[in-house]
């Protein structure tokens, strides 16, 4: 073939399409920036998009078919952990190496040697974000509302763990999960209200923790209110609206003021190109393709087991989310984890949390 | 055959067998059921918790799974005798809802983690993919049309036509309504336990979302489109359902947008679905009629 | 001038050819019977001429206009009014809402009390009913609705199917009364079907013979009567 | 008398809401006797036969079929009993053909069954008893139309074969005769006469007093829910209150025969 | 105490939500008995036209009149191209042409909008109302105001106009209502129309409500609607009123109260199937049945 073929699975229509328009849209900037630079092993890289529709069913026929028509010779995993978690086992049986975007199963880099993760564990990140809370922000009293799914309940579970194990008189006086379609967070912020927290630790995507910020606010919650990567997105703000955004404190992956060029340029493209602000998820499948095709280059072959090998012994990787320490021996990367505070309106450095044992899955 | 063509295949093999299931229920005894993949997920959670807590073979799981399935069907029959039409659909939506619920918060269930590492299916020792396990899905296929087959032939698939028709009048001509109405819920649920173990094992992880109510609605799509009430309509409509997203792959941003103008397209001018009464596949062939119909 | 002109009517569901071009007319003033064998499609002719099916081929003429492809609700309010076979009532309406269907859109114009009280002195068992609803009505409860909800407004052409299916005889006595005293003393036209043939070509002043789609014989209602074929199959010998 | 007795009701009553349908009504009904249901619009007579037939449960009273009590049992087990019913607003099989309507309440005792019910029906075993019910009552050359499309007389002799396909002893017929003209009303008659010879009861509500006086061997007057009269057809035809409430003064006419 | 009450108001609040987006569907599905799920797509394109609307013209009343005129087009098309020739068919029929319709809506949404939330922020010119600890924003009071002059309109046509005969009428029997002089057609068409506004109206107030407009916002109120409606019993408009008001509170009350790990759906689908268990005609239903 006279081009390196790369699939990526994101969920282009759907409940989740914006996530999926933003893989799309940062695997593109990745791909031009590597082709205008000569391409890798002196080809070109093609990428083989497919729409999985975040749903289990059609990704694995889709990992099928990058597997048995495309011929694809590395996955980047750009959708949610349901069909993310079906595949990895068809691409470790086919030996085709999988890196995980942002997906946050923790069985996906289980499935074998050939996946990978480039996103945080969700308990990482909890852990990360109880640091946060009681070192940084100094809480004693803390109240924890959670989606209900995989990311959310591991998150949580981090979470608490760190806090009771790691900490002294740091108290959780709340915990509840609010299911994944909920939309009107009231019955849960009066009773949060109720009781009058230091800190509120809110968990799920954007569209969930930008109303719970409004109506926090607006029912006269005055608690600092700390949330996580999937809240990370331009369109929080605007969900939130701007008042109720101010001061939001996030952990995740993306620092936009990390001075790195690499860093910079992709802000200055991804607002150009599309006129809108990148987000974390798309970060995240930026850097899993540009691992991969890192890879390649390293392992100066195509073939499977070489890649591999290559991106399990990636090395301070200067990715856009962060300097990429590795991977763990399952798969699992290594890197620090940022947090960002919104400031008029947009994410700025507040801090970042480099304990080994935290970050060190 | 390469290994995209044949989980399509599959999809569609196993969509027949479950939607077959639907079919008795739907197209033969007339109780509107839109929950219908609440059953399919109990027969595929079965089977995987089976497989990966107790280390059951398929073969072995097989006849627990179609208890299990036909009996938790029996169960949720029972509402149809009090409610009827849209109430029933209604109901059977909260059935579908509820069930999802369950698998997903309850840790037993693996919650919302989902069940993963389910194995292989085996047979002679060896694991069957692929192409052998098509044929595995279409050997079942083939019994539940059978089954079904029969089932339009039988005194019971009389019985179960009358009931759709007029209620009071089958009970006066000695058709219980609660036996005959719960029978075919067993059967028709029994069949969505078998290809919901079919699909746990191929897929081997499973999760609540893939047995949401979208999926019974696409379920009830496929009968629709296919023929409700025919014995071939659910492998028509399973198989047209399951080819056009695919053979729209190419339109990326436009291919679900087209696929809902077809079902649409289709709807309106089959309404009585492909292989029904009034359908385009109108054919002398008595297998194809419904049942008991002129 | 005919109040009623039908034209080489022809009805067909699918492929079965119901009415195979039916003529005849009704002049104002007239009670007109058809009688005829079960499907030999006089239900069909009288959903044709209110236009509850349309004919495959054929001219429907009223007061002179034609109105063959002219919808159901306009017939209504030109002054025709149908008693359908078995009732047809809204059977979860009350009594009195089914009624008052009977007067949509000109209940401004009826003397409303007044044909309530001759209503209801017709059939005192509809008063004491009136907040019922009508799926839970006797059968020929349902039949007395369904002739006062089609009487109410007064109709210029009354189109009745079967009025007499499952009243007492005490009412179909009365029924028949009505029906003849709105024809020759308020002049109102009636087209009647009737397996009691009997009953109705003693009130008739003309009438045809259906068989299986065509007109077969038509006449006074005394020479239908007095036919021995006729005598034989409708009344009995 | 008491060995030929098929039907009982015993101070049968129902009340929907504050309305007494049937109030404390008892008759009975023998093997080889038409009885006849009479009485006004309203009277409570189609009730009586849902409570028969198990459609509606009796708000007070007993119903008795061959000595068992039957009132409260669910439909399907009376008619697997023995007792057939037609209704007065015809409920056929509309999406079967006329000939698998028939066929359908050929099944009756291999839906009661454990497993028989997983036999084969289309047989040509039930197709012939079928036809021969269909030619009974005059719809042989329908057997292959589709129910829902016939015409009401037609849909009338529908649910009389039906019944009868129940084989059963007791048979219930619920202005059966409406809807048809005369000659065929004659043809019926015959072949209820017939029913009736060989050992069914039969328990007829008509409102067509010719064909009801002429089949009937003993007639019951419903009124308001009451029995009003009881007694031979021609003492019920000549009673003042029949007359009064019922027949009207053109008695005659109806009556003639 | 406080908490119960602002709990009450929480519940209250999404359960006059729950009802602006039913009270439509009900009228419609009274008129059809069709399970119109594409009655959410009209609810969608309601809040996109409000959405595009306000931001061109600033005016909210503007933009409430345009969705409302675009969605009554909307829901008459549906009836007229879609659902009439299908009438005659099993229900399960409309009901996946529907389906399909609905997807089609948040396919074209999604292509003309993107799939990204898009804010629909309004400052309304209501005050807070603050009782203690309990506070109702302007929004929260809106939707109430709204709702219940929606409701009061409702419920006068239903049961106290010509035109609510004439609906319930046709929904029996089209043919014969034709025959008493009833224009079905253009009752059934009217209908929509009403019916279809609302939506337009519910969805925007929903959009501004949550500050949420975005493709699939249909996809949750798709089947809820479907089981208030049939909770409150056939086609009645005040028990599909009652029925969303109900489980709002319940739904806000068991969260509130209950650590039930059970999300808010099948919370609902519990309690509606109870209902239905018990009164199987629904809360308002008086359908009565021949035997
Ligand atoms: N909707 C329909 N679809 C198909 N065939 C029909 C339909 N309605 C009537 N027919 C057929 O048309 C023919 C005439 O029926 P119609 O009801 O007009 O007869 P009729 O003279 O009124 O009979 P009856 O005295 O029994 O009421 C019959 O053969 C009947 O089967
Ligand atoms: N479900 C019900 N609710 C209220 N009233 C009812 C119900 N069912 C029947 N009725 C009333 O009970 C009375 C008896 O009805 P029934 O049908 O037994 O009369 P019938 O004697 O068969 O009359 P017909 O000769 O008109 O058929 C009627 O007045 C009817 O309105
Ligand atoms: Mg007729
Ligand atoms: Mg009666």
């Amino acid at each position: 073939a006279d081009t390196i073929k790369i699939g990526v699975l994101a969920p282009l229509t759907g409940f989740a399409a914006a996530d999926g328009e933003s893989v799309l849209n940062s695997v593109n900037i990745a791909v031009d920036k590597i082709n205008a630079s000569g391409g890798v092993l002196g080809k070109k890289v093609e990428l083989v998009v497919y729409d999985d529709r975040a749903d289990a069913k059609e990704a694995v026929s889709l990992a099928h078919k990058l597997i048995g028509q495309d011929r694809v010779v590395a996955v980047v995993g750009g959708s949610y952990s349901m069909p993310t978690r079906a595949v990895a086992t068809f691409f470790q049986e086919a030996q085709i190496p999988f890196v995980a975007a942002y997906a946050v199963h923790p069985d996906i880099t289980k499935a074998g040697d050939f996946c990978f993760r480039n996103g945080f564990l969700a308990e990482v990140e909890g852990k990360a974000a109880a640091k946060v809370a009681t070192d940084m922000l100094g809480a004693k009293r803390i109240a924890v509302l959670y989606s209900d799914i995989d990311f959310g309940r591991t998150l949580s579970k981090g979470f608490k763990e760190y806090i009771e194990n790691k900490t002294t008189g740091v108290e959780i006086v709340y915990s509840k999960a609010y299911p994944f379609k909920e939309k009107d967070y009231k019955p849960y912020l009066s009773e949060i209200k109720e009781l009058n927290p230091d800190l509120i630790m809110v968990n799920g995507y954007y569209f969930q923790t930008g109303p719970i910020l409004k109506q926090a606010r607006e029912m006269g919650i005055k608690s600092i209110i700390l949330g996580e990567e999937g809240a990370d997105s331009p369109k929080l703000v605007e969900l939130a609206g701007p008042s109720a955004a101010e001061g939001f404190i996030i952990v995740t992956n993306l620092n936009r003021d990390d001075e790195r060029p690499v860093v910079q340029n992709f802000i200055k493209e991804y607002e150009g190109r599309y006129g809108i602000a990148p987000d974390m998820v798309g970060a995240s499948a930026y850097d899993a393709l540009t691992i991969i095709v890192d890879a390649i280059q390293r392992a100066g072959s195509t073939d499977g087991k070489a890649i591999r090998d290559a991106i399990a012994s990636t090395k301070d990787f200067d990715g856009l989310t962060g300097v990429i320490k590795g991977f763990n021996e399952i798969g699992e990367v290594v890197k620090p984890v940022q947090v960002q505070i919104i400031k008029f309106g947009k994410y700025h450095y507040f801090g970042v949390v480099d304990d080994p044992d935290i970050i060190n899955p | 055959m390469d290994s995209y063509i044949i989980t399509i295949g599959i999809f569609i093999a196993i969509n027949s067998i479950v939607v077959s299931g639907l079919n008795i229920i739907v197209g033969f005894a007339g109780q509107i059921s839109l929950g219908h993949a609440a059953f399919f997920g109990i027969g595929a959670y079965t089977a995987a918790i089976l497989a990966t807590k107790a280390g059951m073979s398929f073969w072995l799981s097989l006849p627990i799974v179609i208890i299990i399935t036909g009996t938790i069907g029996l169960l949720m029959g029972l509402p149809s005798l009090r409610v009827k039409e849209d109430f029933l659909a209604i109901t059977t939506i909260g059935i579908n809802f509820i069930v999802e619920a369950f698998f997903m918060y309850v840790p037993f269930f693996g919650g919302a983690l989902g069940i993963g590492g389910i194995p292989r299916v085996e047979l002679l020792g060896k694991p069957l993919h692929g192409f052998s396990f098509l044929v595995l899905c279409l050997s079942f296929l083939l019994v539940v049309l059978l089954v079904s087959w029969w089932f339009t032939k039988a005194w019971c698939g009389l019985a179960c036509f009358t009931l759709r028709d007029d209620e009071v009048a089958a009970s006066t001509i000695g058709v219980s309504p609660i036996k005959f109405k719960l029978l075919a819920f067993v059967i028709g649920t029994a069949m969505a336990g078998v290809g919901g173990a079919l699909y746990a094992h191929y897929m081997r992880f499973i999760s609540a979302s893939d047995f949401g109510f979208p999926v019974s609605v696409m379920m009830l799509s496929m009968l629709v489109v296919g023929g409700m009430g025919t014995v071939w309509g659910p492998i028509l409509g399973a198989a047209i359902l399951g080819l056009l997203p695919e053979i729209f792959r190419p339109l990326i941003d436009y291919r679900m947008l087209l696929y809902a103008a077809l079902l649409l397209l289709v709807i309106r001018l089959q309404p009585g679905g492909i292989l029904g009464d009034n359908g385009f596949v109108k054919t002398r062939l008595r297998i194809f009629s419904r049942g008991g119909k002129k | 001038m005919p109040l009623l002109e039908v034209e080489n009517l022809h009805i067909a569901y699918k492929e079965i050819e119901a009415v195979k071009g039916v003529s005849f007319h009704i002049s104002e003033g007239e009670l007109v019977s058809i009688v005829g064998a079960n499907g030999a499609g006089k239900t069909s002719i009288l959903n044709a001429i209110m236009g509850l099916v349309s004919p495959k081929e054929g001219k429907i003429k009223y007061k002179g206009n034609d109105i063959t492809g002219t919808a159901a609700h306009e017939r209504a309010k030109m002054g025709i009014r149908i008693v359908p076979e078995k009732a047809r009532l809204f059977p979860q309406l009350t009594v009195w809402e089914n009624l008052m269907t009977g007067i949509y859109g000109i209940k401004k114009q009826v003397p409303l009390q007044e044909r309530l009280d001759w209503i209801y002195e017709l059939f005192p068992i509809l008063k004491e009913r009136e907040k019922q609803a009508a799926v839970t009505l006797s059968g020929g409860e349902q039949q007395q609705v369904a002739i006062a909800r089609a009487l109410i407004s007064d109709p210029d052409l009354l189109l009745v199917d079967e009025i007499s299916m499952g009243l007492m005889p005490i009412l179909v006595d009365r029924v028949f009364e009505v029906l003849q005293e709105l024809n020759r003393k308020h002049g109102k036209t009636v087209l009647l079907v009737e397996q009691n043939a009997l009953a109705s070509l003693e009130i008739s002043t003309r009438a045809y013979v259906l068989e299986t789609g065509e007109i077969t014989f038509s006449g006074t209602a005394e020479e239908v009567a007095s036919d021995p074929r006729i005598h034989e199959a409708y009344l009995g010998g | 008398m008491s060995g030929s007795e098929l039907l009982r009701l015993e101070n049968v009553s129902k009340q929907f809401g504050g309305l007494h349908a049937v109030e404390d009504v008892s008759f009975s009904l023998n093997r080889n006797e038409i009885l006849g249901l009479i009485g006004p619009n309203g009277a409570g007579k189609t009730t009586c036969f849902n409570m028969i037939s198990g459609a509606l449960k009796p708000t007070a009273g007993k119903i008795f079929f061959k000595g068992t009590r039957i009132d409260g049992l669910p439909i399907y087990k009376i008619a697997s009993m023995g007792i057939g019913r037609t209704f007065q607003i015809v409920r056929p099989f509309y999406s079967l053909s006329v000939l698998q309507n028939i066929e359908a309440a050929l099944g009756m005792k291999k839906y009661q069954s454990k497993f028989q019910y997983w036999q084969k029906w289309d047989t040509h075993h039930t197709r012939q008893k079928a036809l021969e019910i269909l030619e009974k009552v005059g719809l042989a050359d329908m057997a292959d139309y589709r129910a829902g499309l016939l015409p009401l007389g037609n849909l009338r002799r529908l649910e009389i074969a039906r019944a009868l396909a129940l084989n059963p002893e007791v048979l219930l017929l619920d202005e059966s005769f409406s809807g048809l003209r005369q000659e065929e009303i004659n043809k019926l008659s015959d072949l209820i006469l017939k029913i009736k010879e060989s050992g069914v009861g039969i328990l007829l509500i008509e409102h067509n007093m010719r064909v009801a006086m002429g089949l009937s061997d003993r007639m019951v007057v419903l009124d308001h829910g009451r029995m009003i009269a009881s007694g031979s057809p021609d003492s019920i035809k000549n009673d003042p209150k029949v007359i009064e409430a019922y027949l009207g003064k053109g008695e005659k006419k109806h009556a003639a025969s | 105490m406080d908490l119960f009450i602002e709990q009450l108001m929480n519940g209250l609040a999404i359960g006059a939500i729950y009802a602006l987006i039913t009270s439509g569907l009900s009228l419609i599905y009274g008129i059809l008995r069709i399970l119109h799920v594409a009655h959410a797509g009209v609810y969608t394109i309601g809040a996109y036209v409000g959405l595009t609307v306000y931001s061109l013209s600033g005016s909210l009343v503007i933009a409430i009149l345009a969705s409302m005129a675009v969605c009554s087009i909307v829901g008459i098309l549906i009836e007229r191209v879609v659902y009439s020739p299908l009438l005659k068919f099993p229900p399960y029929v409309p009901l996946i042409a529907s389906i399909a319709l609905l997807l089609g809506v948040e396919e074209v949404m999604r292509l003309i909008a993107g799939p990204q939330i898009h804010g629909f922020p309004v400052s309304i010119p209501l005050p807070t109302i603050t009782m203690g600890n309990v506070s109702l924003s302007p929004t929260l009071l809106m939707v109430y105001i709204v709702s219940i002059v929606i409701f009061f309109i409702l419920w006068f046509i239903t049961s106290k106009t010509d035109l609510g005969l004439a609906m319930r009428a046709v929904s029996q029997d089209m043919s014969i209502a034709s025959a008493m002089g009833i224009n079905s057609t253009q009752i059934v068409r009217l209908t929509f129309a009403i019916g279809s506004s609302i939506a337009a109206i519910a969805g925007i107030l929903v959009g501004i409500y949550f500050n949420q407009v975005y493709p699939t916002m249909g996809a949750v109120p798709a089947y809820k609607t479907l089981a208030l409606i049939v909770v409150g019993g056939l086609g009645s408009v005040p028990g599909a009123i009652l029925a969303s008001l109900l489980l709002g509170i319940a739904e806000t009350l068991l969260i509130g109260y209950a650590n039930i790990p059970f999300p808010r759906d099948a919370i609902a689908f519990v309690a509606m199937i109870l209902v239905l268990m018990v009164r199987p005609q629904g809360l308002l239903g008086n359908v009565r049945k021949k035997i």
